[in-house]
């Protein structure tokens, strides 16, 4: 088995996702050991076309570009002109992301079952956690645009459905609304930018395209134009700005959810997007700009916003958001391998400290750091694990965290600017502080809700488990990058060339570097210490400190209130206007008018019915005259 | 598909048109009975359709299974083979047939709850199917517009005897505007006529015949507005909202999911096939219209609070796209104005099943009326995300199939309105999923608790429609091949 | 039946009638004889001058007049003097039946049709209220046939008397069939006549 | 000899005349005097054709003495309907008769 069968990954999943929809009222357990023993079966099956891919590194053979591995023809029309072919590729990103997708996928599966544990809608929960796999994974193999846009959606419903997964609270309703219709938004730039690169390269297949634009196929205008386009679908998927508001409204899900779909792989397939058509970007350097700034804008504005939110969740929310601005920090400085490296890195960490944040959250009913406290005594391996994942976020050496975003400003400073490279380290002692302050405020001091605290304990094994695996991988991720431990891997040469494809010769250690980085982050832990420790009404007085500053950021720079401005007064004003412009000109004036302006000429009319015969008569009389006038003319 | 399958095409308006006979001479009272023979009738339609279409040869661009009786020839102004019941299938055809037999079965299915005059309901929508069927296979343009008026006219009494809201307002608007559109069609079919010379009102010659640029450029619009009318072309779509909001829910199936389909049909017809020059010149004209529609519909969904009238301005939306893929003059996007037509055939079929479930119940369509029903009505729910999922143009669902034809191809030819109307699929987003969260969503309102799942028969209607839509939206190679390989050879001065 | 008064209205009507005819046709006679001496006009045209005057100026009466019964009694005139003109025109026959039918029975028809509707009760309103309009379109007709008849140019021939024989061969023989049907016409329209003029029995017992 | 055209003429004159009395005429008797002089106008009309055009000489004739029959029906007829109506509604004016208004 090997890359040819790289399409059954997801035809597993989707098969699990059929039965267990349909069928899970009649399924022991829900079915939910069925989407978990799918999902074994992909890994296995991934792991295989993963050794199966390693076949092309043998003997330094460098195979950058990966490989077609499966087609068939979805719609062709006028043979050749119009074709969407269902084609896979596989390459160093694709095994990336595959690997990253499979092993979160499984662990939240399997913490889920302790998590879920005697919800209504149990087996829906499998079901659509397996639909949303499968359409990842679809989304990661694709090699053909619309592929990938079809997995893209896919992707979104799921989401879609598991924030929206508690309806009856009106506030997930709404969150799951407003995440689709702000992805959506994106999609519609996505699959602007998708048709314009069919206009001219006349294929959707991803390859084709690159070679296309590689051959300067596309004008520079129009190229940055498209791939402008195309990025918007990135934005509203990877929540960067301005399209970001959805994710922290999207942590309504439930917490297993929030750690696989809106933190470790759905929100990066924006990331994945761009760094899958970098060769295209790389044509034009305005697009890769506006892609470095939106990450920068993006990873800055949501720290300062982490640093104020008081739910457990929505302070990892913002982190992710900011976490993903510096990907495309990296990805609009060119550098594939930097973005995917965190990408990767950080999927595990902050899966974890969601799922972790999920364990808080499973023990005390309590979401809001106010209520939390001092929980280290009652749920030990909780915390730290939530602090190994904490500091692999804050990035202290050697945790993955600390690598990957290393490599990143690494990248800032040599291939960007002073600036950019200030910004993100800023943002990076930011990162220690609000994660410090969540620890702290969670895990530390006294308890400030008793009655949560008491009814609080350590959870099930079933949900320790993934959390103990998972921290272990938050610590070792990073080493992956070193050359031996990739041939211990089984890649021969050394795993930095199966991430840094491009740039294999790229990744050095700095060891100046790596300590300024360390101390700039334990400058940001020393902080949060100094101001939280122990000390939880500190947040209260930050309110009065700044309070304009703090109203700021609690409200989100008020973006959710602009859009929710632009919604109510633009777009539903310009819908009433056309509502009535229907009601009133279209039917009352021209339908009921036209209907009316008979019946009223009608009415008119009938007063020439005098009845009186002689009226008749005389009206025939000019008749008469008026056709003996016109047989004289002509005659 | 061979010639002797032309026996089956007649049997398609045939079995209808048999179906309404006899049920004259059942016993009101016998709702046995009744529902036996229009349940044997609408599966042997729905059977003949699948094996129609399934039958049709992809390749061929011709008519297939041709079949002719000659009726008149030689009388009066008519000459050899004046006027023939002749029929035959082609590419676009195909699809319309088998959408015909989906939301027959299903409205047929959904129509058996209705108590009053139940006889004489299905009389009457068996008349109205025949007329459905027969206008997709003739080939004859007498016969056409007969069956097309056939297909228009039991609209009336079916809407103003077992309608709601307002049944007499939506019935008399309706069959007013569509009455006089038939005028405009009426005359463009005697211009046809007159200007091919060929005494005749065969379809196959007709096409062939030679018509003056001019006289294309001038009856093209009337051909354009008389069918669009009925295809609720805006700014002629008024009667559809309204028309929709009355209808029973069978009709409303019907209507929405087939007879506006009619209208579209009819300009490929009539329009493109036998005037395409008229057509090449008017169809920046078309892609106007039909995106200011798209956009003018969706908006005004926005604002509706009436689920039927929403679903009509959806209607008038999706089928601006219709109109917008027939203007891009591509095969790409002229497919997927056909695609669309399938494809919001089913759905909004699926929509008006639903609302009828709903509102057999509640006798309420508000939708502010209603909260968290899908706890009340779990069923009912998905059937209807699944539809609204389709009707925003999610992969894998048939809407975007289309509307993805529909976007390539304006995007070949017109850039810019290529964009608005992707925009205008995130509007539809935008209206839908309000209304998901706003109506089924949230804490269950306690007035409803009272309200039940739907029916058997309506869960077997939406489910058919599902599989449909399904279908199309992750195999559409079946419907894009015929629809292509027919657009591409049929229209003169159509590009690839 | 209501109150009849019909001899002296007569009178007053051949006097009036006399007097006013007289006064306009004896300037006109002065002048035709005049024109006659002097070779302008054969002696027929005289004749006809006279007769088309009279028949005029009665038909103007018939329509203008507001007394009812002289207006009827106008009638008689112009069918008289159109008789005159059929002699002119060489049909001895017609202008007989003419004096006969149109003379006679006509006149005395619509006499009794005037008595029995007690139409002079209210003779002064007699015309109605388009009366301005049906002038215009009077002059535009006769306009437009007289334009019409001097337009065109008659191809006329010889003239010859008409032989009382040959018009009854042509009657009975040729037009044998018409003749019946148009008698039977006559006979229905009587029986019609009667039928809707008579009183219905239930109105009888009411009265 | 007297020009057809003056029989011509003076047919057309009377007709007019006749004309005008039917439009303008109200009382019903009165609009019959005015029919009969319309169709006195055409009898002359054919009687002058006859004579001057038609070789022939008697078919005018023939259709005048038709004309003279059918008025003297017509006229029988009228008045029975004349008196119907007056005995229904105590008049003869057809202004009053408007029962075909809306």
């Amino acid at each position: 088995m090997g890359m040819e069968q790289v399409g059954l990954l997801p035809a597993i999943l989707a098969g699990a996702f059929v039965v267990v929809a349909l069928f899970n009222a009649f399924l022991p357990r829900r079915g939910d050991w069925l989407v978990i023993l799918a999902m074994l079966a992909v890994i296995v099956i991934g792991f295989l076309v993963i050794k199966d891919f390693q076949t092309y590194f043998h003997d330094g053979e460098f195979m950058p570009r990966g490989e077609n591995a499966y087609s068939f023809e979805w719609v062709n029309i006028g043979d050749g002109l119009f074709v969407i072919d269902f084609s896979t590729w596989v390459d160093s990103i694709t095994v990336v992301m595959i690997t990253v997708v499979s092993i979160v996928a499984l662990m939240v599966m399997v913490y889920s079952v302790g998590y879920m544990h005697g919800e209504q809608r149990y087996g829906w929960y499998y079901a659509v956690l397996a639909l949303f796999t499968a359409a990842m994974l679809t989304l990661v193999i694709s090699g053909n645009l619309l592929i990938t846009y079809f997995a893209w959606e896919g992707v979104g419903l799921a989401s879609f459905l598991l924030i929206g997964f508690y309806w009856e609270r009106q506030s997930a309703a709404e969150a799951a609304k407003k995440a689709f219709i702000t992805t959506r938004i994106g999609d519609v730039g996505f699959l602007i930018g998708i048709i314009l690169l069919w206009r001219e390269a006349g294929t959707f297949d991803i390859q084709q395209i690159i070679h296309f634009a590689e051959e300067g196929g596309f004008g520079e205008t129009y190229l940055t134009v498209t791939m402008l386009f195309l990025f918007m679908g990135a934005v509203g998927k990877s929540a960067q700005f301005p399209l970001h508001v959805w994710l922290p409204d999207a942590m309504e899900g439930p917490t297993p959810v929030s750690a696989l779909i809106h933190a470790a792989t759905m929100v990066v397939a924006g990331v994945y997007l761009v760094a899958r058509m970098m060769p295209v970007f790389d044509q034009v350097l305005i697009a890769r700009d506006v892609v470095l700034y939106t990450g920068l804008i993006t990873a800055a504005m949501a720290a300062t916003m982490g640093l104020v939110a008081s739910d457990i969740k929505r302070v990892l929310a913002f982190s992710t958001v900011s976490q993903l601005g510096f990907m495309f920090v990296a990805l609009g400085l060119g550098s594939v391998s930097a973005a995917m490296f965190h990408l990767f890195t950080h999927a595990f960490f902050k899966a974890l400290l969601f799922l972790g944040s999920g364990s808080v959250i499973h023990a005390t009913e309590r979401q809001e750091v106010e209520y939390l406290g001092g929980l280290r005594k009652k749920q030990p391996i909780t915390a730290a694990t939530f602090i190994i994942g904490s500091l692999a976020l804050a990035g202290i050496i050697p945790l993955a965290g600390f690598w990957s975003k290393d490599e990143i400003l690494h990248t800032s400073l040599n291939e960007g600017s002073l600036p950019v490279y200030v910004v993100l380290a800023t943002t990076a002692v930011l990162t220690a502080i609000y994660t410090t302050r969540l620890v702290l405020l969670t895990f530390f001091g006294e308890p400030r809700d008793h009655h949560a605290y008491d009814h609080a304990h350590e959870s099930p094994r079933i949900m320790t488990m993934p959390l103990l695996i998972l921290s272990v991988l938050a610590v070792v991720a990073g080493f992956v990058v070193f050359t031996p431990v990739g041939k211990a891997l089984g890649f021969s040469g050394g795993i930095t060339e199966l991430v840094f494809v491009e740039e294999p010769e790229k990744f050095h250690f700095d060891g100046a570097f790596a300590l300024g980085a360390t101390l700039s982050a334990l400058f940001g832990i020393g902080i949060g210490l100094a101001y939280w420790w122990g000390r939880a009404e500190r947040a209260e007085r930050a309110r009065s400190w700044a309070p304009e500053l703090h109203a700021l950021l609690v409200n989100r720079y008020y973006m959710d209130d602009l859009y929710q401005a632009i919604i109510n007064r633009v777009v539903l004003g310009a819908a009433a206007v056309i509502a009535l412009f229907d009601k009133r000109v279209v039917n009352e004036s021209g339908i009921d008018g036209g209907a009316q302006s008979v019946s009223w000429f009608g009415f008119r009319l009938k007063f020439l019915q005098t009845g009186k015969i002689p009226n008749y008569a005389l009206a025939m009389a000019v008749g008469v005259v008026a056709l003996a006038l016109v047989a004289f003319r002509t005659s | 598909m061979s010639s002797n399958d032309g026996y089956l095409l007649l049997a398609l308006f045939l079995i209808p048109l048999g179906t309404a006979v006899l049920l004259m001479f059942v016993p009101s009272r016998e709702r046995g009975a009744i529902i036996a023979l229009t349940g044997a009738a609408s599966f042997v339609l729905f059977v003949l359709s699948v094996y129609l279409f399934s039958r049709f040869d992809y390749e061929g661009a011709q008519f297939q299974g041709v079949k002719a009786w000659t009726w008149m020839e030689n009388i009066g102004f008519l000459g050899e083979k004046g006027i023939q019941l002749k029929v035959g299938l082609d590419g676009i055809a195909a699809p319309m047939v088998l959408l015909t037999g989906i939301i027959t079965m299903a409205g047929t299915w959904v129509s058996w709850k209705i108590q009053h005059r139940t006889k004489d309901f299905f009389i009457l929508l068996y008349v109205l199917v025949a007329g459905v069927y027969g206008t997709f296979v003739m080939l004859d343009l007498f016969f056409f517009f007969l069956l097309y008026e056939t297909a228009v006219l039991p609209m009336y009494l079916l809407i103003a005897v077992w309608g709601s809201t307002r049944k007499e307002y939506g019935a008399m608007k309706l069959m007013m505007m569509l009455v006089a559109a038939s005028i405009l069609i009426f005359t463009g079919i005697f211009a046809i006529f007159s200007e091919a010379g060929l005494a005749s009102f065969d379809l196959t010659r007709l096409f062939g015949a030679h018509y003056d640029p001019t006289m294309q450029k001038i009856f093209f619009p009337m051909i354009a507005i008389g069918c669009g009318t009925l295809g609720g072309m805006f700014p002629f779509h008024a009667w559809s909202p309204d028309g929709h909001a009355a209808a029973p829910t069978a009709v409303s199936m019907l209507h929405a999911g087939v007879l506006m389909k009619l209208g579209a049909f009819g300009i490929i017809r009539l329009g493109f096939q036998i005037l395409p020059e008229g057509a090449a010149f008017w169809a920046p004209g078309l892609i106007t219209v039909g995106i200011t529609a798209a956009l003018y519909g969706a908006i005004s969904a926005l604002r509706q609070t009436d689920l039927k009238l929403m679903s009509g301005f959806s209607s008038v939306s999706h089928m601006g796209y219709v109109f917008m893929g027939l203007g891009t003059l591509n095969v790409v996007g002229m497919s997927g104005a056909v695609l669309q037509m399938f494809a919001h055939g089913v759905m909004t079929a699926l929509f008006f099943l639903l609302i009828g479930g709903l509102y057999d119940q509640s006798h309420n369509r508000d939708i502010p009326n209603f909260s968290g029903m899908a706890k009340q009505m779990p069923i009912w729910s998905i059937f209807f995300i699944i539809g609204g999922m389709a009707s925003l143009g999610l992969p894998g669902l048939s809407g975007f199939v289309a509307e993805l034809h529909i976007f390539v191809g304006t995007f070949r030819a017109y850039p810019i309105v290529g964009g608005l109307a992707v925009l205008t699929a995130a509007i539809t987003a935008t209206y839908l999923l309000r209304m998901f969260s706003q109506a089924f969503f949230g804490e269950m309102n306690p007035r409803w608790s009272g309200l039940k799942e739907i029916t058997w028969t309506e869960r077997a209607g939406a489910t058919v429609l599902v599989l449909s839509i399904l279908a199309l939206g992750l195999w559409p190679s079946p419907w894009v091949d015929r629809i292509s390989t027919t657009l591409a050879h049929t229209i003169p001065g159509v590009s690839l | 039946m209501q109150r009849i008064a019909l001899p002296s209205q007569i009178d007053r009507v051949i006097v009036g009638g006399s007097l006013v005819a007289g006064a306009v046709l004896v300037p006109v006679l002065v002048v035709l004889i005049a024109l006659l001496g002097a070779d302008r006009i054969s002696g027929p045209e005289l004749v006809w001058w006279l007769l088309a005057l009279i028949i005029v100026a009665a038909a103007l009466g018939a329509v203008l007049l507001r007394n009812v019964v002289r207006a009827a009694l106008c009638l008689v005139i112009v069918a008289l003097g159109i008789a005159g003109m059929f002699l002119l025109l060489a049909s001895e026959f017609l202008a007989l039946v003419q004096v006969l039918v149109y003379g006679g029975g006509v006149t005395i028809l619509l006499l009794f049709g005037l008595m029995l509707t007690n139409a002079q009760d209210d003779p002064v309103v007699q015309d109605g209220s388009q009366k301005p309009f049906a002038f215009g379109v009077g002059i535009a007709l006769g306009a437009v046939i007289v334009i019409a008849m001097t337009d065109a140019t008659w191809n006329t021939g010889t003239r010859s008397v008409v032989a009382f024989r040959a018009l009854g061969d042509r009657l009975y023989r040729d037009f044998g069939v018409p003749f019946e049907v148009a008698s039977l016409v006559l006979l229905v329209a009587l029986v019609g006549a009667i039928a809707i003029s008579r009183r219905d029995r239930d109105e009888e017992e009411v009265a | 000899m007297i020009p057809l055209e003056n029989f011509l003429v003076l047919s057309g004159i009377l007709f007019a005349i006749g004309f005008y009395g039917v439009l303008a005429r109200r009382s019903a008797i009165l609009i019959l005097v005015s029919v009969e002089l319309m169709l006195a106008a055409v009898s002359i009309n054919f009687v002058a054709f006859a004579s001057y055009l038609d070789p022939d000489f008697f078919t005018g004739i023939i259709f005048s003495i038709f004309v003279i029959v059918v008025a003297a029906a017509e006229v029988g007829l009228a008045l029975g309907i004349v008196l119907r109506a007056y005995r229904e509604r105590a008049t003869a004016n057809v202004d009053e008769a408007n029962n075909l208004k809306w």
